[in-house]
Formats: C-alpha cells, structure tokens, sequence
C-alpha cells in the first residue's frame, strides 16, 4: 500500500523530520488559498501514486495568485499516466544548495533492511544505482538491533554527504528506519532531501509504503489505505479478498493460486491474445466466491471472453464444478462466453457436471487458453 | 531415497486445534505421515486429529520425539509459533501461514541462520515425499512415487506439473513448495542443493517466477554445481511492473528487476530448458530420464 | 540502586500490573489514616531495603485501627538489621489461593538475560533454587529480541502455572521483562505474585534494582535514588563520587582500583585487624580528592587508623604524594594514625616528598597494612 | 612470543580526540605501540596525537590497515562504539571505558557471539607485550620482559602483582586486564587458552576477585587442559554480600553466590596455589621456574 505524498509527509513530520509547509487542497480555490497562506514562491504537486510527476507535468512552481490558479485548474482533474488527479498538495518552495537521496527498503536477496544515502538526490536513483553503484552508500541492518548509530553516521560520511549537515542526515536517516521499522513500511524514502544555504534539511519529497500484510496492526494507516485506492475494480477485488492486478488486454482470467493464474496469463499471451487481469480466488472454490469473481470480469468492460482454469487439490474437482454451476446460475446471462478448465482430483467427474449450456470446457490448460483467446478475438471482431 | 522428509519423519502440528490445522492434520495422517503430536498454547493435554496435544512445541518435542515442526497458525502469531519452533528444536519447519508480515520474517530469518533448522515456506504448500509422507496442505493424490524433484514458489502450478508428469507415468522424490514470500527458509538453491545430493533424484524441475533473484542465484549454482538434469518453469512473463501478482514476493521492481526474461535467461545460459508451457517442462523431463 | 518496595509497586501498577490498594505513609497518624481508607485487613510494611522484613518483625497485618496504630507505632522508626524504617506501607491485605515467584535478573555466565517463574512463590527463592532447581522455570533471552511471547508462556506452563491463570501470569511476565528492558534494571521480582480464588493475580510485593551505570538515561529514577539513599556516609561518597562499602571494623581504608583496594581489606583481615570500609578513589590522587577521601573515613567515628594504599600508574608516584600533602595540611589536625604506602611510578621519589609529620610510611603494602592494623589496635585499647 | 597483541598490531584509537583518548594514545605511541589512525566522527581528516583521524573504524581499517582498536569513548556512546568496532571489522577490541550499562553489554556481547573478533574490556586496564606493544592505560614502565603471562580482572592489582614479579627481575609475555564488570569479552579461559598455545609463556599469574563464575570455569579448565602452571590470587575475601565493591561486577550474591572462598577452593581443587598477599603469589611464580 503507498501513502500519498502529502500523508507520507504528515507521518514524517510527526516523526520529526523537517517538511516543507504545505497544505492539501481538493479545489482551484483551496488551491490558491493555500498558496496564499503559504507565501509564493509555491509548488503546486500532483497527488497521484506514480512516479515522474514533475516529468509529466504534475508538478508547478508558481510566483503569484494568478500563476497557482492556473496551475491548480490545468493540475486537478487531469489525467497524468492514466490516473486521475483528485487533490493537489501546495507546498513552499526550498531553496536548496544540495539534493540527496535518502531510503530504507528490504532487501529480499539478504532477507534484512538496508538504509541508503547518496549525495545524487533529486534524480531517479534506481538510475544512479545502475549507472554508479558506488554513489549509493549503503549499511545493512540486522533486524534484531536496528539501525546502529555508527551506521546512520557511517553511510552519511561513506556517501560524502557535507560536514556540516552529517549531524543532521544521520538523525533523519534514523528516523527514516525508526518509521520503516515501526511502521511495517516496505519502503521509506526521501528523494529529495534539500540541504539550504544555511545548512537546514528538509523533505522536499516522502515515500512511505507499507507491508499490507501488517495492516492489521496499524487501524491508522489502513484507513489512509481507503484514500489511496485507484481503480474502482481494484477497489471492488480488495472488498472481495481477491488478488487481483487490471491489465489492457481482453481476456479475463481467473484461477486458482498466484502461480498457476500468472502462468493462465503468460499462456494467453503465448497463443496471440491478450490478458485482461489477475484474478486469485484462492483455495476452494465456493460458490460465492466463484460467482463474486465472475461478477469482477463481467463488469470489466475490456473483457471479451473469460478463460476459469481450477486446479483441484485437497477441494475435490467435483465439489468445485457444483460451485461453479451454482454461481453461474445467479446471473441472468452469461454475458461473455466463459471457457472452463478443471484439473486434479476428480477433475473429470468435475468436467461431466459442469453446466456446458452456460461455460465451454475444455481438458487441458493449453487447450483452454487457446479457446479462449479464439472466442475473445471473435467477439472482438 | 527422498530429500527432508521421509516416514521416519516425526511430525507435530502448530495450531492443530484450529480449523485448517485440524483438516490437514487428519490428511497428513491419512496419507500415512507419522503425525505425533499438536501444539497450542493452552490445550495441553487434550486430544486432536487422534494425537495428544502440548502447551509447548518443546514438550511435544521431549514426550513424543518430534522432529518436524507444521506450522498452521494465523499470521499474526506465526512468527512467534516460528521462533517457538526453532527453540524447541526441530530439525525441520514447515510454515505454511500466508501473509506473515514481511519484518516479522526479516526477524526469524536472523535467528533462523543462528540455527541448524531447516525452514520451508512461508506462504507454501508444503513438502511431500510421495508414499512417505506429506507436511502441509499438497493434495497426496495427484503425486506418484518416483525419480523426480521438484522444486516451486508456488502451489496449484507446482501441481499442475506433476499432474503432467503423474499421468505420462512419471513419479517424484520429494515436491517442495518453497512458497511465495519475499523473505522464505529455503531457496531454490538450498533444495537443489539437496537434490543433487539424493542418488535417487534423477531430473529436477524447478518453478520460479517473478520477482528477487533466487532463480538467477540457483541458475548460477546449477552451472556450477550440479550433474543432476534440471528443467525449468518461470511465471509471470506477461506481469507489469510494480504490481504484486498474488504472491508478495511476485512483483517486478518498477526499474525492471526480477523480471521473468532475466531468469529465463539466467536459466538457459546454465544450461537449463525453460518451458514455455507446463506440458514443454514435462517434455524436457521426460527427454532426461 | 534499590527501590524501594513502594517505589518498586509504582512502577509495576503505571506498566500495568496488578497491586494491591495502598498507600505510603510517615508518621503513626498518615498510616491509620491510610488504613482506614483502604479498609481492614491491611498489612503494614516497613520500608527498607533488606530481604526477611517478615520475620524480622518489619511487616504485620492488623484488622482495626487499634492495631494499626500500635503495629505503625511499632514499625515506624525501629532498627531492622541496622537499618532505620522511616516509612511503612499501608497495603490491602489479599486473600489467595497460591503464590508464584517471577524474576528477570541478567545470567553474568550467559551474558544475557534469564526470566523466571516458579509455583513456589512467597518463599526465598534462593534456597527453592538450591534444594530443588527444577521447580524454577527458565527461559534465556536473546537481548537483541527480547523475551519472546513464546518463551513466557512455555516458562509459565513448564513452571506448573494453573491453567486458569496461565495467560494472566505470561502476561505479568512479559510485562516484568519489559521494564527490567526498558528501565535498566539489574533485577525486576515479584515473589509472591498471588492468585485468588477468582483467578486474579496479584503483586503482594515488588523488587526492581537498578542498573546505576544507566541511571543517566533514568532521571525520573535517578530522582528516586535520592530517597533510597541508606547511610549518611554512603550518601556522602555518592555525592563525592567515590566507590564505597562501609563495614564495622576500625581500620579505614583508602586506595585507587577496585581489586588492589579489595586487597587491602583481605590483608588488614589477614594480619588480625578489622576493615572498616571500601573506598576506591579511582586513577591518579588529586589533592581535592584525598582530603574528600581522608574526610569521609575522618568522619567514620568507628575508624581508629586509616591505611592510604596508592599505586601510581599513569600518574607518577612523587605527583600523587605532593597531593596527598596538600590534602593533608588542608586539616587543622590529622585526628586518627594514617599510614601511607606508595608504589609504581617513581614510587621512592614519592615517598622521599610525603610529609612524615603528618603521616607514617611504610615501602610494602603487607608493610603497611600491619603497621595500621598495629596503631588501630593501639588508639583502640 | 606473546598473546593478542605484539609490534606487528596496528592500532586505531576510537575516542582519540577526547582528553582520555589522546593523553592515552600519546603514552601508547611513546611505548612503541604502532598507533596507526585515530576514529572521531566528525573529525575526519584531522590529526591527533600524530596520526591521522577518521569518520569511521571502518575508513581506518582500510585506509591504515588497521587490526585492533583501543576505545575511549564515553559510557553512553561505548556500546555503539564497541558494535562499530567488531563491524568494520578489526581482529582486537580493546574497550578501556568504565561504566557502561549492562544492558548494552549484553547486545554487544550477542553481537560479539557472531563475529570472529577477540575483545578485551570493558572497564579495563587493557593489553600489553613488555617491549612491543600496548593497548590501554597500563603504565608501561612497570612492566619487563620475560616468560610469566598475567590475567587479571583488576588494574591496580595488576600493577601490584607485576611490580613484585618484576622487582625480582621476572618479566612477562603479555598481561591482559579482561576487566572488572560483569559480562565481558575474553574471561580468563579465554586469555587461559592463549597462553597455554604461547609457547614462550613459561607460568601464568590469574588474578580472579568475587563475583560470577569466570574463576571456578577457569580452575576447571586449568584442570582439564593446562601444562603451563598458573599461581592465583582472589580479591575480596573479606567483602560482605550484596554490596558492590568498586568494579560492577565484583559482589556477592545475597545467596553466597561468587565468593572469594569458592573460588579459592576451585583453584586448590585444580593444583593452583592461591597466595594470601601478592608477595606469596610472586613466591609460586618464582617457585615454578
């Protein structure tokens, strides 16, 4: 789950570390008020959860009331790398000498945290990493422990971040592992962090993102989660307890287990159609569940055709194809023509009672696949 | 011969009394697995899937000589269920849990090295050595005694493939499903590890998909390592950027790592057939044998 | 450092473990007053910090005012073991059914904590601990993750614990382990934690010991130091920084370095005297802290000489006797036999300056110690 | 031959801008000691007692081929300072500081656990091979040259013990003061085991003192694996239970735990003579060669 950029900020400057004043604003009117409040020079910031905002003309500096209604009226509502802007952040504008890079994220290749400097902020690091691993100083932490003061201290010197301000890095850079840590973050960053004229630090940008699977024990942060939904299906599959990704193709996909539906995906791909979404309904295959997943790629107008591809372990093929059959019978129509696959135990006995006036049913994956790229490409004609 | 489990394997069940760990304990037993004894906090001393239960994985460790740890425990106590389990000890764990919070696992991990456990999972389906026995939640049914390991990140694929292998007559050693979580026991690396040290295992498939780099560092250690014959599988070709397919540990970074096209590549360059679909993984293996 | 029981309990009850009502009182009048408040029965309970107040008559539980006033008039300002009662708690008596012991303490030999839980509570656990090992449950940490949920259930079942209270007891536990954590402790107990016919448990008494290298990151303990301060010269020697034990013989003892001045005691032993404190004045001997030093055994009523034991390391031997000539004339008169011993560093240089009017020298510290414990026996006769 | 440390140890000082780091560092580089680098934060880059100065242990490590750091650093940042040590990493800690909360030596001594770094200390006098090297703020004057090693939990006694030993013109290999507090590094079987290996140290001198169980381990493992013969010596027995006596970890457990006469009887058990003063203790010394 990635927080905003504003709420990032909010937790952030709870922390303690130093952001620039800001204020939200969902209006053009919101937008120049907070502008006058704050004094210009302001920027005036896309609230969206991609990256390469100020690229893609998500992000204005304005010099006066005229400049930030303009800015505010071309920003909210536009659509910036297929996502609607809602809200703006308007935020005063730093003079800065320096730009760093400061992150915490997990690095799953050593199964532990690694906190990160770099004196070439302000810019796409993941760049910098693969153009010049060197100008990223890094300290790995040992979980049990923390972040060891010397080693917030040693990445700021190892980075070459100034004398003067290396005080004041390292306590940031703390804090920044304090919050991943506390917080079940999975990714926290500041990108970047302004160093003024006088030796201030500030966040002139915040990246949080948290560990969905610990949610559970941050009731505030998975209430900023209903802020942060995008995509209505998306929405509607979190309500459902669905895995589920939206892609731009049209054949809907649904199955059981995240590796058997990536490969339904890579197949519908490899016989010249094109995947529609992700869609897991996990073990078993209630009714319920079956008909709540059926409902998800209907309503995806995108979708031609649906490939169902179940694999049968310990749910025996049977029991899932009367939970099929029953699900399909609580819609008026089958608006789309569903292609079934069963397979494991009882896979056959499955295949004979299936309802083959509502689903086609075909006996392998690769079979099934094909004809459902067939029948999308049909339809799509 | 098999790898990690076998019928001497003396099993205790972490979270027995609850609903999944009482159904799949009873499989386990039904499949012929030497299921000794439940753990849960509280219930010593009572009864469950016809095996006796203890406060404690330690007390069930000393009274009935459990050697194997099967951890069906919600996520939010499965880490300390983990910690418990290492401390006990046990040779190995197999954590089926999914949704482990990412640090609780940086944390066992930790410990984990300062232990001579083996762990499989979390997030997985467990470990079966056909006709022996199985710990975790893998359909005993579809799998058929033989020379082939197999090693996955993932469950119903894993299945998928054997079901293929199974109907053209071919059986396996041992399938462990290593899970599909970021932070995970053993790798594909410490399986084929074990794989490769089995006379018995004659051909390895090996499931990736997408996501880290545990399949490039197992296809460097096949080129380095190892006479066994290995095929491959990779999910996810099709996967976008920055989402998280299913698994949490299935996600391509937005700058492009743990692509599937860098595993397959990876893979190909050891020497390593990667099959385009399940059927072209079983081609390859039925080519080896 | 010691809390006191009262101290000890308001910590406990602030982190959320169960105590009796009670309230402090210093003087006969606040503790029947305190008594009535809380309602009969109630136990009175000196407050000192010594082990076996029970027997030693420092505790008694009186049913109406009448023996409350006589068990405070009593308690209140007597002797125990040498100690002076200033205060008594007024504490709610508990009806139970059973008394567990639980303890955290650090395992010097493991180099790492050890949390306890026994059935046998309410005795000295000491001696459950030598006559009976295993009816103490032990659970090591690993201080880098603290004591694992785990670890405090399997203490409490493996200690016997009802299983009705199982859950209550791990959590007491926990949270002991917590504050021994997070409070520097050297030592958290409660023994006897009781449990009543209804399944509560209860702190009837309360032990936490202070890590006083850590106190700096304590100041709300450190204030309380204050009041557990015992005897005055003890006092005195905090406020000089000094390391100091006072003893009942007659033979002061001044030195630098905790083991050569522990020597001193065993050889003033050794040749038939009776040492009459342990005063380490650490490194070097600058002058202010000799006459601090002279003036605390000086004040000691019970010293009849004092043996000045000095190794020059660092600090050469003739700069340490121009400092303690300093500190001698500092006096108007040197009221109690000293005699000096100087060695290491230009040790003979050193003993040429010292100012033999004011001071008796001897070349060997077995030398020297005799000829103290030679003029303590004399000033005694 | 010598133990730890000898003129080939190349030596940054942690703390070698504060008073105590650099007065020290002065003396050790007077004695001869080969004090490459000092490590200040913030004081890259300069210099200080002669030497460069560093951010970090691990700048100095690389930079000076540095193999053993001293640490003068005050008690509430020693711990970090001690963790910032064994992760650069050197061969040899040597922590000087007294007064450091027990609680971070306990995570410290976790660390230690997991690392193949020997350190010394804390709250110690330090190491020093008469004639080649010290670490620490042992006065280097009283020591001499020879064949008699020396482990000591105190400084000044140690002093008092090297002093007659060298009046009687008995030189030493190496003394180590492992330090009076109650979790430290290398106890006495560790320094023990060094000796016993050193072939030059023809005796040992063990001063012990009340408090924990290093002496009675110690007597043991002379018992079991020492040909070297050890002569002890134990402070305190006249302290009275449960008082601290100057070193953090010298007390008697209100129980009787740690007393001096356990001690003493652990020793005679083990055919260490123990001396009633010091002088007897050179006495056995004398006597064993």
């Amino acid at each position: 789950m990635k927080l905003h950029e504003y709420q990032a900020k909010g937790v952030f400057a709870d922390a303690g570390i130093p952001t620039p004043a800001s204020q939200l604003a969902e209006t053009v009117d919101e937008a120049v008020d907070a502008a006058e409040d704050i004094g210009y020079p302001v920027a005036i910031k896309a609230q969206v959860q991609v990256g390469g905002r100020g690229k893609a003309g998500g992000i204005e500096l304005v010099d006066d009331a005229d400049e930030a209604r303009e800015a505010a009226e071309r920003i909210i509502g536009m659509d910036l790398k297929g996502l609607h802007v809602g809200s703006v952040l308007v935020e005063e504008a730093v003079d800065f000498t320096n730009e760093l890079y400061l992150g915490v994220t997990m690095d799953r290749n050593e199964g532990r945290p690694v906190a990160m400097v770099s004196t070439r902020g302000g810019v796409d690091i993941e760049e910098v990493a693969a153009e010049d691993p060197d100008a990223i100083a890094r300290e790995h932490v040992d979980p049990a422990f923390g972040l060891h003061p010397y080693q917030a201290r040693r990445a700021v010197y190892d980075a070459g971040v100034d004398r003067d301000v290396a005080g004041d890095v390292a306590s940031v850079l703390t804090t920044l592992y304090d919050l991943w840590d506390d917080r079940d973050a999975t990714e926290t960053e500041i990108n970047p962090l302004m160093v003024t004229a006088d030796d201030e630090v500030v966040a002139a940008d915040a990246v949080m993102n948290i560990d969905e699977d610990a949610l559970f024990r941050h009731p505030d942060l998975a209430e900023m989660e209903d802020e942060t939904a995008g995509d209505e299906l998306e929405a509607k599959a979190n309500e459902y307890g669905f895995d589920y990704v939206r892609l731009s193709g049209n054949v809907g996909i649904i199955g059981n287990g995240a590796g058997l539906v990536m490969t339904t995906l890579d197949l519908v791909d490899y016989y010249g159609g094109e995947p529609a979404n992700f869609l897991d309904i996990g073990g078993g295959a209630k009714a319920e569940r079956v008909s709540n997943a059926l409902d998800m790629v209907f309503s995806d107008e995108n979708v031609d055709s649906v490939v169902f591809n179940i694999f049968g372990g310990i749910t025996r093929g049977d029991e899932v194809a009367k939970g099929i059959n029953t699900a399909l019978e609580q819609f008026d129509e089958i608006t789309k023509p569903v292609v079934v696959r069963l397979a494991g135990t009882n896979a056959e006995e499955g295949m004979e009672i299936l309802n083959t006036e509502l689903v086609e049913v075909e006996g392998t994956l690769e079979d099934a696949v094909q004809r459902a790229v067939e029948r999308a490409q049909e339809v799509a004609q | 011969m098999s790898i990690l489990v076998d019928d001497d394997t003396r099993v205790v069940v972490q979270g027995i009394t609850g609903g999944e760990g009482k159904f799949h304990a009873e499989q386990m037993i039904d499949y012929g697995t030497n299921v000794v004894a439940g753990a849960v906090p509280g219930k010593g001393g009572e009864e469950a899937a016809g095996v006796p239960v203890y406060d404690t994985v330690r007390g069930a460790a000393r009274e009935e000589d459990a050697d194997a740890a099967v951890i069906f425990v919600p996520p939010a106590f499965a880490a300390d269920a983990l910690f418990e389990a290492l401390d006990s000890p046990v040779d190995l764990v197999v954590a089926i849990t999914e949704g482990i919070p990412q640090q609780d696992m940086a944390s066992v991990y930790k410990r984990l090295q300062e232990t001579d456990t083996a762990l499989v999972g979390p997030n997985c389906p467990g470990v079966i050595t056909p006709g022996e026995a199985k710990l975790g939640i893998l359909p005993g049914n579809i799998f058929s005694d033989g020379d082939v390991g197999l090693v996955s990140r993932s469950g119903t694929l894993t299945y998928q493939v054997v079901d293929s292998l199974t109907q053209r007559g071919i059986g396996q050693t041992t399938a462990v499903g290593i899970g599909g979580d970021p932070i995970i026991g053993t790798d594909f690396v410490g399986a084929l590890e074990r794989f490769e040290a089995d006379p018995e295992t004659e051909a390895v498939v090996m499931c990736g998909e997408i996501g880290g780099e545990d399949e490039e560092e197992a296809a460097h250690y096949i080129a380095e390592n190892m006479d066994t014959p290995v095929a491959g599988f990779i999910a996810g070709r099709t996967a976008p950027p920055g989402k998280r397919m299913g698994h949490a540990g299935a996600i391509v970074g937005s700058s492009g790592a743990g692509t599937a096209e860098s595993k397959i590549n990876a893979l190909n360059d050891a020497g390593v057939p990667v099959g385009d679909t399940p059927e072209e993984v079983a081609d390859h293996i039925e080519g080896f044998l």
